[in-house]
């Protein structure tokens, strides 16, 4: 488990946190390489489906932000990404799925070091968590191969 | 081949099981906490289910199943390579328990998958599968195999029929060679057959498929239709459950590079299953889809496969969550 | 079929030092739909540009992947060299290896592979980028300037000058708003009205300016370029064009008991009256409220003197449908209002005013003609108390801001007061004095020394009455918190300004966003404090949150120059990066059902139900439309919309699944 | 009874609808809907415990629709889904007549959406007992528990969208589930395939869902799915209190926020 290198995806919107990560790296703040970004404009754009599809293609974590509460560029993006979140936290708690692999967080644009923060504190917690064995055991489980299921 | 008849004792099925299962995968009904017979791969045998009516599922998963890989792809650079499945590992599988209407489904199934171009996924699976069927000593009100030409003892698809006496024991009835094997595998667990009728439930005749096919020829138009139909809620419960039903879809599902293409059940029943991409849906109403499935089983099949659609399992009816009671119409379709 | 150009940028050493870039162009270069990856030491440069510009060509690019810097430094940059190359802008894309990668990481191999994976993305996502074209949207090239105060009033004359309509519409009787009830300005205390109203005078006579009075807006439909906007034209009772504005009507109407507005309420004025003499249009109304006839049912006094006979009792309220480009919101301020200070024993005691009332006290149009003479007996007050900071900065009577105005007009009007009454005292209670501004601080320095004024740094706790005397209790804090109590005459109140009486009605109808004071909110507090989160309207002025007059003047002039921008063009330019409901062809029209999930989630009202009629007329489908005019592309429909009958063009669902499938799978 | 089919053949005799959506005995003794358009039929309409089905999912039904106007038997889950139906533009309250019927089992007097809203607040609106009950032993369960639970429900699936096409509230012409570009839900019935359908369905009906449980009753494999979208209700009037389907005029609790919403997951 020592060489387990945590894949995980980075759901941001845009105007914030991405501008949060340029910052980190203008700032020369390093953080771990396991985190990969994906630009949205706006958390409110980030549909629920695309977390269950990091995870099904193989993502151990996700970090899902945006701008802080009245912060948005659209002025309420954001407010309906957290309803969004928290109705998807529960419906994923109700059916057992981890929710300690989803690191959910605003950081602005001026939150370089945070954002660092916000990174290197999931990809430590995804190392012990260790690999998202159960949903990759259940994307690859085949109704077929219970028919070979030799 | 002659049909010979034997007598295995109770104790000597469960012999039979373990002989059987010692060899190859057995597929066979257990009864779920929530009363439900499912068929299972290598249940235990006291787990085994012998006294239900109809299981929830047909057991066309076995030679046709619910979700079947056709081949793995690769796309490289310049040129995609595709795997073919291996389709001799396949394994030998006993089907166990299965009642006569559901082993006369495999017909009708051959019918369909292997009228023109063989399926080749299908005809394995059918080639590595052996049926001991048993006959039903129950039935209930959705029961209708003697108005589609079949019987609660019919032997048709099975490789051995078993057919439960008054005490418990079996007369077994070797249908073909595939079942003669096993009779040759194990004669010491088959005795000489007594002379007693076993135990049958008798299943009323609802209505004459024949007459039925007669009269669908002329009523496609027929307000049969939409009255009959105004229920349906268009879900594909019917198809799913059903034995005959054989219509899938086709998909390709790809991770980066790799992918593979697979067929699913589908069905008829969709409101989306014939839209076109110009955006023009031939079966635009719920009415036109209903009778698409009746028309389908009583009169293109008849007509095309020259075998009837369905065998009267019931199983759409009792599955149906809108209670659309397959037999009820067609009884009523044969007086329009 | 797809061919993918991507290029390698090393940023000199920036990117270079911590990524293996020669690898990451090797590795990518072996991709499906890749016809060219190459590195390059800086992209950005002119030889880096033509780099692109002639790969496009020689490859016959269909999409190119600049891996560089962050998209937010020089996507416009790399958008314009494909463009120059011939090929869509929008078929470029960027992938982010310096800010976050080659910056925030060692220098190691998990370092170049994540460069691989994050340009990877971005190659399958352009592959299902789609040309776009920028958005045209027509231009209305008529403005509406909503109130007439000096801000209106700035960016109206400002618009008209570039050769514009525009629309005035002001609720009270006259244009002017605050700026005319003032004395003097500071900190040159110049005579307000005499370099006011000669602005009012150019309003009213613009050949491009059509002003409402006493007119207030209805309600606004459309989006930027293409307002409609319903303008109620209140009855003034009167035949404007008839009039000649004599003021007989005024002289004999027999009403003359009514509080005057403009007066502060410190004089009384009859109820047909003209607010005040300078007055804009210079032409009487009658007030409903107050009118002996229209209370009683006679009187017509009014009607019988008038030589043109001008009145008109019957007359309805108008209301104007206007087509608009661009609205510039100038709805300016109120004050706090005295009685909003019980603790000051404002009612009780006559001689405590506001800020407003000791302006009309000063004026010499105002009701003493000048004299400062308090409200009870008339007398000239011989010590004045003013209170800096009467609620503002006060958290506990909710309002947590400073006013920004009152440090300045209250050394205003101490000076102001030293300068009529030469042996009265002035004392200044304040809190900090925020002098920031040209020649401010010395102004507050002059009233300091060479008028004397008494400041003294403390809150004022208390004012009590004794023996007919007012006294106020406070305390001096640089004295350490002594305990002083003065005696006065007279006790002035800077009190806090707030947002204006309607003005959370106007935003509602405006569709623009108002902060928890209810003043307007501008789209971005340092980069567009002129605009609002709606395109197409602007603010000026005091209605975003108080200013002073060079502020207000500035700010409106900054309306008029994005007005006059906007009006540049006869049609407007946008980025097509919006949301789009699908078509099909019927009966099907669209995937949407028209359940109205995506409406309330907009935050700029650009989603509508569209009706698809049969040709008998009758409705067969409704689904939801975007305007895309007024879409700014959050995409917070789309992912609210079940049936995926909502996209996002540039961040569509297929590439930002591509993207997700692409950052994770081997290739 | 006897009120409901007088009701029920008034209203198709006076011409006020041209179809009564209620409930008939069937051949085998279940109860299943019925439509009755004309007024000698009235009498094949029942009213009892086995009348479980949501007829609301048959206002928006087209050859329903083409009947013209109707009235349809309601208990509290189909008015409460008449609500939302309403809300979300699907059906005009003044195109049906609703015949409620009490917990009682008594023929209400609902003469306009006004008074069924009234009549909705008074009820109970938390899920049905037994599910509650289901809910809680579910929700005492550990995480990993939870998801073997589900695993081996979602293993049963056979992707017929029973519980889909039962929903009155899924009413839409292509659900995500038929979009293929991208192909948000894998199409095969294999478990992954299922449990996204799951979330998906139960995630579309969040501040929708009415608690009526017909999506469970309807699957052939005996899936609790109802349980999902019943666990979300819960949730939904825990963090927004709201209730589904109590007014004509509801806007989903995804649709719309408050500054203020609470949680404690976001960092």
């Amino acid at each position: 488990m020592s060489d387990f290198e945590p894949k995980v995806v980075a759901f941001v919107c845009n105007w914030c946190t991405y501008a949060g990560a340029d910052l980190t790296g203008t700032s020369r703040i390093k953080y771990a390489s396991n985190v990969k970004i994906i630009r949205f404009p706006c958390t409110g754009r980030i549909d629920f489906m695309l977390l269950l599809k990091a995870f099904a293609n193989g993502a151990d974590g996700i970090i899902v932000s945006g701008c802080h509460p009245n912060d948005c560029h659209y002025t309420s993006g954001n407010f309906h990404a957290k309803r969004r979140w928290i109705m998807f936290k529960e419906l994923m708690d109700f059916m057992g799925i981890d929710m300690n692999r989803i690191t959910f967080s605003w950081v602005s644009a001026a939150e370089g070091a945070r954002w660092a923060d916000v990174v290197n504190s999931t990809v430590t917690r995804i190392r012990e968590l260790g690999p998202y064995v159960s949903y990759k055991e259940l994307v690859n489980k085949s109704v077929e191969e219970e028919v070979k299921n030799d | 081949m002659e049909t010979t008849r034997k007598l295995i004792r109770k104790q000597s099925l469960e012999k039979l099981y373990a002989h059987l299962s010692g060899s190859r995968k057995i597929y066979a009904p257990v009864t779920a906490a929530n009363k439900q017979v499912d068929y299972k791969y290598n249940p235990p045998y006291a787990e085994v289910a012998s006294d239900h009516i109809r299981s929830t599922l047909s057991v066309k998963n076995i030679v046709f199943p619910k979700v079947e890989n056709l081949f793995l792809f690769t796309n490289n650079r310049t040129e995609s390579t595709i795997t073919d499945i291996e389709l001799f590992k396949i394994p030998e599988v006993v089907l166990w328990g299965a009642h006569p209407c559901d082993t006369a489904a495999f017909d009708v199934l051959r019918s369909i998958f292997c009228w023109d171009t063989k399926d080749e996924f299908f005809s394995q699976r059918v080639e590595k599968l052996t049926v001991i069927g048993f006959a039903c000593h129950k039935s209930d009100d959705y029961c209708f195999c003697t108005s589609t030409g079949l019987s609660p003892d019919s032997s048709k698809g099975s490789d051995i029929l078993l057919s439960r006496l008054q005490n418990g024991d079996y007369v077994a009835d070797i249908i073909t060679e595939k079942g003669n094997a096993i009779l040759d595998s194990c004669p010491g667990l088959f005795e000489a057959a007594p002379d007693e009728k076993p135990v049958i439930t008798e299943v009323k005749v609802k209505f004459s498929h024949e007459q039925v096919t007669a009269k669908l020829a002329n009523a496609f138009e027929h307000p049969f239709w939409i009255e009959n139909s105004l229920r349906c809620i268009g879900c594909g419960a019917c198809a799913y459950v059903c034995p005959t039903c054989a219509c899938f879809d086709i998909q390709d599902e790809t991770k980066g590079k790799n992918g593979k293409r697979y067929r699913s059940w589908d069905s008829c029943g969709f409101g989306l299953f014939t839209l076109h991409t110009s955006g023009h849906n031939p079966r635009q109403v719920q009415s036109q889809r209903w009778r698409q499935r009746i028309m389908h089983k009583f009169s293109y099949m008849p007509d095309r496969n020259e075998s009837l659609g369905c065998v009267g399992c019931g199983r759409c009816s009792s599955g149906c969550p809108v209670d659309m009671n397959i037999s009820e119409q067609l009884e009523a379709l044969q007086n329009i | 079929m797809a061919r993918i150009g991507v290029f390698v940028c090393h940023c000199g050493e920036n990117i270079s030092a911590t990524v293996d870039c020669g690898k990451v162009a090797e590795t990518i270069g072996k991709l499906k739909h890749v016809a060219l990856s190459t590195e390059y030491k800086y992209m950005c440069s002119d030889p880096g540009q033509t780099l692109i510009k002639e790969a496009i060509k020689e490859h016959n690019l269909t999409g190119v992947v600049v891996s560089a810097c962050s998209p937010r430094m020089h996507e416009p940059t790399f958008r314009k060299a494909c463009a120059e190359g011939g090929l869509n802008p929008f078929l470029c894309e960027m992938a982010n290896l310096r800010e976050h990668c080659s910056w925030v990481h060692e220098k190691n191999e998990l370092t170049t592979e994540k460069a691989i994976d994050i340009v990877r993305t971005q190659v399958e996502k352009v592959k299902l980028n789609s040309a776009l074209q920028p958005i045209k949207v027509p231009v209305t090239k008529t403005a509406m300037v909503i109130g007439g105060g000096i801000a209106g009033i700035q960016s109206a004359l400002d618009i008209a000058n570039c050769g514009h309509k525009v629309i005035m519409i002001e609720r009270s009787p006259s244009i002017g708003g605050h700026m005319s009830q003032l004395s003097e300005t500071f900190p040159t205390l110049d005579c307000s009205q005499c370099i006011l109203t000669p602005r009012m005078v150019e309003v009213a006579q613009h050949p491009n300016i059509t002003l409402y009075t006493y007119a207030e807006v209805e309600s606004v439909e459309g989006f930027i370029g293409n307002f409609k906007v319903k303008v109620r034209k209140k009855a003034k009772s009167l035949d404007e064009k008839a009039c000649t504005g004599c003021g007989l009507c005024t002289t004999k109407c027999p009403q003359k008991k009514i509080p005057n507005e403009f007066e502060q309420g410190m004089g009384m004025r009859p109820a047909i009256y003209v607010p005040f003499p300078q007055a804009v249009p210079n032409r009487p109304v009658i007030d409903k409220e107050h009118c002996t006839y229209y209370l009683k049912g006679k009187c017509k006094i009014c009607e019988i003197v008038c030589p043109t006979k001008a009145i008109r009792f019957d007359q309805p309220d108008e209301i104007l449908e206007l087509e608009i480009g661009a609205i510039v919101v100038a709805t300016g301020f109120d004050i706090k209002h005295a009685d909003f200070f019980p603790e000051y024993g404002y009612g009780r005691y006559k001689d405590i005013i506001d800020g407003l009332q000791f302006e009309r006290l000063a004026s010499a149009s105002g009701p003493t003609s000048g004299a400062i003479l308090r409200p009870s007996d008339g007398k000239v007050p011989k010590n004045i108390v003013f209170i800096a900071c009467a609620g503002s900065r006060d958290p506990a009577k909710g309002i947590a801001y400073c006013s920004k105005i009152c440090c300045m007009y209250t050394a205003k009007h101490a000076m102001l007061y030293k300068h009529k009454v030469h042996e009265g005292k002035a004392h200044v209670f304040y809190m900090d004095i925020r002098s920031g501004g040209k020649n401010y601080d010395e102004f507050v320095r002059r009233a300091i020394e060479e008028d004397h004024v008494n400041y003294i740094r403390g809150r004022v706790s208390t004012i009590f009455e004794r023996d007919g005397k007012l006294f106020v209790k406070g305390v001096d804090t640089l004295l350490g918190a002594m305990p002083v109590e003065i005696e006065a005459d007279m006790v002035v109140l800077a009190t806090a300004g707030v947002a204006n009486s309607g003005a959370e009605d106007l935003a509602q109808k405006l569709h623009v966003s108002y902060d928890s004071h209810k003043f307007f909110a501008e789209a971005h507090p340092k980069l567009k404090p002129v605009e609002t989160n709606t395109a197409g309207i602007f603010l000026a002025g005091a209605c975003q949150n108080p200013k002073d007059i060079p502020d207000s003047v500035s700010q409106a002039s900054g309306a008029a120059v994005k007005v006059a921008a906007l009006f540049s063009q006869s049609e407007l330019t946008r980025e097509p990066l919006v949301a789009v409901v699908n078509r099909t062809s019927p009966p099907l029209y669209s995937t949407c059902v028209a359940c109205g999930m995506c409406k309330p989630v907009c935050p700029y009202q650009a989603i509508e139900l569209e009706e698809f009629k049969a040709r008998d007329g009758r409705v067969v489908k409704k689904a939801a439309r975007i305007n895309e005019g007024l879409c700014q592309g959050c995409g917070t429909c789309v992912a609210v919309c079940r049936s995926k009958s909502i996209d996002l063009l540039g961040y569509s669902n297929n590439q930002v699944y591509a993207e997700v499938v692409a950052l994770l799978n081997d290739y | 009874m006897t009120n409901l089919i007088n009701r029920a053949k008034e209203l198709l005799e006076n011409g006020t609808v041209k179809v009564v959506i209620g409930y008939e005995a069937g051949p085998t003794g279940l109860a299943r809907p019925a439509f009755i358009t004309d007024p000698a039929k009235a009498g094949k309409l029942i009213y009892d415990d086995r009348c479980v089905q949501n007829l609301a999912v048959y206002l928006t039904k087209a050859e329903v629709k083409n009947l013209g106007k109707m009235a349809i038997v309601s208990t509290l889950p189909v008015m409460r889904s008449i609500m939302m139906l309403i809300s979300e533009h699907q059906v005009m309250g003044d195109n049906i007549v609703v015949l409620g019927i009490s917990t009682e089992k008594e023929l209400l007097d609902i003469a306009d959406i006004g008074v069924m809203k009234g009549y909705i607040e008074k009820c109970d609106l938390r899920n049905p007992e037994k599910d509650r009950e289901t809910l809680a032993m579910l929700n005492a369960l550990t995480p990993a528990e939870r998801f073997a639970w589900w695993q081996k429900e979602m293993e049963k699936c056979i992707k017929c969208y029973a519980c889909r096409q039962a929903c009155p509230m899924c009413y839409c012409i292509r659900c995500t589930v038929e979009v293929n570009q991208p192909q948000w839900i894998p199409v095969q019935a294999n478990p992954h395939g299922s449990t996204e359908w799951h979330i998906l369905r139960a995630m579309h009906l969040a501040g929708r869902c009415i608690s009526c449980g017909e999506c469970g009753r309807a699957c052939p494999v005996g899936i609790p799915c109802h349980l999902l979208t019943m666990q979300l209700a819960d949730q939904v009037n825990n963090y927004f209190h709201v209730h589904a389907g109590t007014s004509d005029n509801m806007t989903s609790v995804l649709s719309t926020y408050e500054p203020n919403d609470k949680e404690s997951f976001i960092i």
